[in-house]
């Protein structure tokens, strides 16, 4: 079915989705984000799918919680200020494990800020917006392309764990166009089943998360937002339920980080000037690398969980690390882990919908 | 990699220029990216549009220089001076925009308004790129992207309105 | 008898029309392109009975009728 | 020994419920229960009851033996809206107290009313948020004592049942705990005859540990009390202002059956896809 | 030359406005500014005007020369009420789209109506949201195509105006913006003859890009056109059903003079500690 | 008026607040936060202060922005479902630079979790749990005593920085109830109100934040969510206002990181074995440390901004470094900011509203 | 003529009393408390007409009303 | 530092005792921390309230052993267990509660009963608990504390059946 189309990631991501399975869409408009919501309101009838347009955000990511439960693969979509009214909802969804896809189609922030303009200060909101221990999954593409690829991958890792996946955009991929090949999904994580003996809640090995029941098909199931077993009953008061919980939503999550988290080299691999870049930094990264050469673009696929071994053995041995964010530093935080803060030069741009420049990286790397 | 992008303001169509030119060339086979920066909402605001394209795979789209820069509106001017100052083939209109130094003056708007097509501005621009870039079989593609939008009457015209004022200018 | 006249503010008028189409008596008329805004102008061309309909539903507060009596 | 008629659509092995002695929560249960023996529901298999957060919430969950979704305060709304728009053929119901309906979830009632979404929705009205220890609800009486309303609650109370009536909603209906039988009747014609679109019973309960017992009595005879109290809306408009405000007024305010949003939304589509 | 009467009230160095050329807005203001005017105020230092986020939302920021707080998409009646309460000596009025204070903001809408909360909040039902590029808001009419409706909008619109009458508010008004006068007058009574409580006034000015220019007409048409649609209520209730479908039912659809929250508040405070 | 009382940690924050010149408080109930607002409403009619029960936590953080504007100083309790849904009105108040108290009662989620169990895992969401980018200040108490000293400091924050401040209390403090000395405030901050020609939005020195008018006082102030220059405008398109402007938010806070960065050490000043830790957690902690000697206690009292200098000086040298948290871990990723990964012993223990013990802490620093 | 009887769960009943204080025909008293549930629960001790009021009312399924016929 | 407390159910009012307890010795000079564990709203759940006292301020109040306990309902027995195992003096329930190892089982439940203060259990836990500390003064300070309370006539009685029960084990 391979397509060759000329989309803008929002555009990519719709296509993705529908060829992710996604069947259910409820949204609320939002600049940058909207024409996933259009596109969505278009194309999902037309295979059988369900789109609302929700009363507000809150709506909007409740609906896809009930939609998921009752057996569809669903998602939505907004930006900034939507997605602080979703951080409730999302909490939910981690907690019950239902899988779930929300794209952020990042725009410069915060409150109101400047809603047409591209900006990346969103990622530590992804991965801790929501209050209590908590652990999804964060994802961002870098070009329309990836777009359509990695929104694919994101219900498929929804889908495989049971965890909502944020889907982190950049507003210069969602509303920039380019050549996207409509390829199809490689693989399909299907959804699996319980049987009768098989809590929809709990496993033995934490690594495995458990099978989902589809509502109306007489499991019973109980789903709640409170403390609860592996069979769904409540228990507001246990140490132990709630720890056991807890943990194991976290480690079915941390514990798969080796099939979870993606990065990517450009550059020269072996090189110990290094650029860690998210979303739309990275290209120009990747540019300012090649013409200036001996440099490594580490770039990160997986915001969330972040494999810091890795990223610390991929920064062993560094001589410069460059960090461009089109926010006053967020990933920072994430090299300072495993790299002395000190020696970290950054380039912080935000606001206007202006990227960081090659010359900008090219500037710092050669300081 | 090449590039060409329009300047402007709200309402004069900047982005659809910017949207068409980028579809046209990715008929041609060319790998295109193509970037926009405009307002939320209501009216005005500077808006600016850009296409890059090449025969391989685009490493960067972000740039900071084009090749062929169409200046329709001061607002548009002067919020991306970076950008116009490092362009190479700079166009603006003679009316709507402040003398751009190394830049060509046009009659663009005045062109448009004689024919006509002032609504259609933008084609005109169009037009104007299309002839600098000189990219084979551009006109044809340019004619079936219009003919599947709104319009197709008016824009094509335009175009042409563009095309001949870019080979008068002998650019 | 009252003799009005209609001002209209060139820099605030966007050229939408309504004072045009609104007005009983077709007293008014677009006039060209303004060049500092881009848009078209009304202009009086007619009598005005000081109704004041094109003031009140003028959205850009670009319209004075004034009783010139 | 014979079993109580609720007991099947209940998880036995979770009973009692958690509710305070008397809480009148029960009873709406067995009026539910009730409707659904007499409309030959065997099982609830392809039942899925929503709450979302509040006593009035634990009804179905986990009490009830059937597919629950409890939910976050106020949300169970939007939650059952996409469990029916994802598998229409599920009986969607969803419980809930007044705090979590039409406090910080009337935004949600509101747009599924105004959608003739196809949902039950039963709001218990028990004048107060119980589960946070009492404090006002928008259906607190006006200058009422609370924690929250230590010198008497400003405010007035919310005529929900009539608000929605307002709407595109399909059938609403308001009656007290005290009034058993019509009230079950209500549910099973809200499962029945008006099976489609929005559909909205308020059901008048007073929270027994912090409005009963507050007053100083007990749930029995509070509940004589509001068999006197409680009168249909018919009569009820007849009254002068000051015996209205005495009493509460129930009945059927509006029973419809047009077609619900589903229909709607499945007609539009298949109106414009359909040639294809 | 002589100055338009808006003017005075009005930040002339961020003018003409950023709307649409037409947009209704406009003529919103200037109904807003012939009240005031002649109701002889002389400047707006003791108003405070509060919006959300929407087209309608910039009438006030930063165009209206007064203090004004430009909030969130939906919370504009929530910050007025904090205005309001902290200082009450100041009028305080909301100007919001459909969208913000009837979708996402419908809630902070009942609640505040149900407090009868001291405000003035004016809703431009411009039956899209026009900020966002025209989708469907809670007032689109049922059938219409927007970018969120391709295949026609499947919900029903909702008649604001009536369910805030259906509350505790003191004061409910619709009036198309055809109806320049009464309107005007209308805002005039809302902050003299009735300036307490929850006063409402829902301004029908269809989105002059997404639902006029779409429908193929001027805005000067439709405005025409709006002149004719736009009829009293008492003359709507004579219609069919058909006939009402047509029309615009506008006109005063409450007007009482309770006092408002804070009076009521302040009641029983004084009430329980006068004594001290 | 010094006054000795048997307070729980939650009454304690309502006097505090009272004595700190709180007059308005909006709010909804919710568990285990609820007493703070029944006494606020009791108790600040008394002081000719205003109280509102909202509709919801949305209306509640909405509210108090409104009469933060209108000259009174504000606040709102909340736990951390309520805490989720006010992000996005935290992020309007920081972008408006608006002066609030914001006080979360923490208990164990994610999600409805267990209602009336401690926890402490809503310190990442204080933080970061709002789009774009925007900075706040974070504040914990460890005792009732504290919660009325430190709500006053909060309320000194707020306004000398025009900044929301998130007072982070666990619930055991909340519901804790020991001796509580209300002795007043040593000096509260006054709101600097402008001068006709000062701007309310902007300052030359972005160390000094700019003074905040008074509604109704013919300032004509323009308050906005939105990208504004130094006078409110709004400007949704330039580079320079955006970054001049979320700079200056930034730098506000992290450039008087000096006066605002509090914390504490107990125990041996000078030994290699350190426990860090905040809020309810630091009394365990203090206690093994004098248990066993030889041990230091590294207590922060402000959770943001934070100075990881000042961190990093403290845990030079370190040995062993504990980080007991009751969550999953959270202040750990501080520590890692400035000591290796790999040398910390974390502590994490959250549900059931069981305290970190001494003897557990004891074991770690003794294994 | 019917005779009716009442049966009453033990382990469900949390002695609320409504049953006791619904009967028409005070049919239902309470018998100490049940060192199980810490709860008094009632007895039948009176005549039932089977009017089912008890049954209806009370909220813990606690009740059972008989046809002994 | 000293310590007292209480296990029980939702509705025995323990986190009352314990309240009591703690503004008790607060009136007596003490340094006070008194905590509480226990569900949230509807009925039931293990509940669990304790106080620590001192002559100096309290470092940390958060402990595993307490120096008197009283165990009113075996549901809050097996809930902490881990305090219950390391506790001095531990009473509980002779009927309520199962054979606690090292404690002492009285008829709390029982005699509260007989006097017809069922509902006041509690306060006889209090009263055991508070001969057991047997701090100076602490029988007038709970009858103030409980004078400013509701039900004062039942709950003085109900402590002073606790006083004599624990008198009569001579504990
Ligand atoms: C977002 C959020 N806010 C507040 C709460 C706390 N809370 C739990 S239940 C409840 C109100 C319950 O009242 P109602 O819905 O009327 O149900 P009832 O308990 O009276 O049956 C509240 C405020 C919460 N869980 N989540
Ligand atoms: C939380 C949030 N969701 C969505 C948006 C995007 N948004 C901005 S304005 C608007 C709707 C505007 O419609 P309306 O309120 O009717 O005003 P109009 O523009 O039509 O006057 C929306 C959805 C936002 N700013 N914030
Ligand atoms: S109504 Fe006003 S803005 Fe429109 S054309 Fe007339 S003068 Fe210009
Ligand atoms: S608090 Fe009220 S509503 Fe909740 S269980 Fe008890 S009686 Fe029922
Ligand atoms: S989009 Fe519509 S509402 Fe907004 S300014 Fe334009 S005409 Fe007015
Ligand atoms: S009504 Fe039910 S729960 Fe109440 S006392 Fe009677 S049998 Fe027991």
């Amino acid at each position: 079915m391979t397509e060759r189309l000329f989309l803008s990631g929002n555009e990519a991501i719709v296509y993705g989705a529908i060829d992710a399975g996604c069947r259910f869409y409820a949204g609320y408009p939002i600049t940058p984000s909207s024409e996933i919501m259009h596109l969505m309101a278009k194309e999902l009838p037309r295979v059988g799918g369900v789109f609302i347009q929700a009363e507000d955000e809150l709506a909007a990511i409740n609906m896809i919680i009930g939609a998921s439960w009752a057996g569809l693969k669903s998602m939505t979509a907004t930006s900034g200020p939507g997605f602080s009214l979703m951080q409730e909802g999302i909490g939910y969804a981690v907690m019950t494990e239902t899988p779930l896809v929300i794209v952020d189609v990042m725009r410069a922030g915060p409150a109101t800020g400047q809603a047409t303009k591209s900006a990346q200060g969103d990622l530590m909101q992804a991965r801790w917006g929501r209050h209590g221990d908590q652990y999804l999954v964060v994802i961002a593409p870098m070009t329309p392309q990836e777009a359509y690829d990695l929104i694919i991958e994101a219900f498929n890792i929804a889908e495989a764990y049971r965890v909502p996946v944020v889907f982190l955009m950049d507003e210069f991929i969602g509303h920039g166009r380019e050549i996207v090949v409509r390829r199809g999904a490689d693989k399909l994580v299907v959804r699996r089943k319980p049987s009768d003996h098989e809590p929809p809640f709990g496993s033995k090995d934490p690594r495995i998360p458990p099978p989902m029941p589809r509502l109306g098909e007489g499991h019973y199931v109980l789903v709640t937002g409170s403390t609860h077993n592996e069979w769904g009953y409540r228990d507001v008061h246990g140490f132990e339920t709630h720890y056991k919980l807890v943990t194991r939503l976290k480690e079915k999550i941390w514990d798969n980080i080796d099939k979870i988290f993606k990065y990517k080299v450009y550059g020269d691999p072996d090189a110990r000037r290094i650029i860690v870049c998210f979303g739309s930094t990275c290209r120009p990264a990747i540019d300012a690398a090649e013409r200036v050469g001996g440099t490594k673009v580490l770039r990160l696929i997986t915001l969330w969980p972040l494999n810091y071994d890795k990223l610390a053995e991929e920064l062993s041995g560094a001589g410069k690390v460059v960090v461009p964010e089109l926010n006053l530093g967020q990933l920072v935080y994430d090299v300072a882990q495993v790299y002395p803060r000190s020696k970290i030069r950054v380039i912080n741009k935000v606001g206007g919908g202006i990227p960081i420049y090659p010359s900008e990286i090219i500037k710092v790397l050669e300081a | 990699m090449r590039s060409a992008g329009f300047l402007g303001m709200g309402g004069q169509g900047i982005v659809f220029a910017a949207t068409v030119l980028g579809e046209t060339l990715y008929r041609l086979g060319y790998y295109v990216a193509q970037l926009q920066n405009y307002g939320a909402s209501v009216r005005g605001g500077a808006v600016y549009g850009y296409v890059v394209f090449d025969e391989d795979e685009i490493v960067n789209p972000f740039i900071e220089e084009l090749e062929v820069l169409v200046i329709l509106h001061e607002q548009g001017r002067r919020r991306w001076e970076n950008i116009v100052r490092k362009s190479e083939k700079i166009i603006y209109d003679k009316d709507l925009v402040n003398p751009v130094k190394n830049g060509i003056a046009m009659p663009i708007a005045e062109e448009a308004d004689k024919h006509g097509v002032y609504r259609a501005m933008n084609m005109v621009a169009l037009g104007i790129a299309s002839r600098i870039l000189g990219v084979k079989g551009i006109d044809e593609a340019v004619d079936e992207v219009l003919r599947s939008r709104k319009n197709y009457e008016l824009n094509i015209k335009a175009y042409g309105i563009g095309l001949e004022l870019a080979e008068r200018a002998r650019i | 008898m009252a003799h009005y006249k209609v001002f209209i503010n060139k820099k605030l008028c966007k050229g939408c029309g309504i004072c045009i189409e609104i007005c009983p008596r077709n007293a008014l008329r677009f006039n060209g392109i303004n060049p500092e805004t881009g848009y078209r102008n009304p202009e009086q061309v007619g009598e005005c009975i000081g109704c004041r309909q094109c003031m009140w539903y003028c959205p850009d507060q670009a319209i004075v009728v004034v009783d010139e009596q | 020994m014979a079993e109580h008629f609720g007991l099947k659509y209940l998880r036995k092995e979770v009973l009692p419920t958690a509710f305070c002695p008397g809480c009148y929560n029960g009873i709406l249960m067995n009026a539910l229960f009730q409707a659904f023996m007499e409309l030959g529901i065997e099982d609830l298999k392809r039942f899925v009851f929503v709450s979302g957060i509040g006593c009035s919430s634990w009804i179905p969950s986990p009490f009830i033996k059937a597919d629950s979704l409890h939910t976050l305060h106020g949300r169970a709304i939007p939650v059952a809206t996409g469990v029916k728009l994802a598998n229409p053929e599920l009986n969607v119901i969803v419980i809930g107290g007044d705090g979590d309906l039409a406090s910080i979830g009337g935004n949600h009632l509101l747009h599924a009313a105004r959608r003739n979404m196809d949902l039950l929705v039963i709001m218990i009205n028990n004048q107060v948020y119980g589960m946070t220890r009492g404090q006002a609800a928008p259906t607190t009486p006006h200058g009422m004592i609370t924690p929250t309303t230590p010198y008497g609650n400003p405010e007035r109370p919310m005529d929900v049942a009539s608000i929605i009536a307002g709407t595109n909603a399909n059938y609403v209906a308001r009656w007290c705990i005290s009034q058993y039988i019509p009230l079950k009747n209500s549910i099973k014609d809200a499962l029945s005859r008006y099976s489609r679109g929005f559909r909205f019973i308020e059901v008048y309960a007073p929270c027994v540990t912090y409005v009963v017992r507050r007053e100083g009595k007990t749930p029995g005879e509070k509940l004589k009390e509001l068999m006197k109290k409680c009168i249909r809306i018919e009569t009820w408009k007849n009254m002068s202002r000051e015996e209205r405000e005495k009493h509460v007024a129930t009945g059927v305010f509006k029973a419809e059956d047009k077609p619900g949003f589903i229909e709607t939304y499945n007609k539009y589509i298949a109106q414009a896809l359909g040639e294809k």
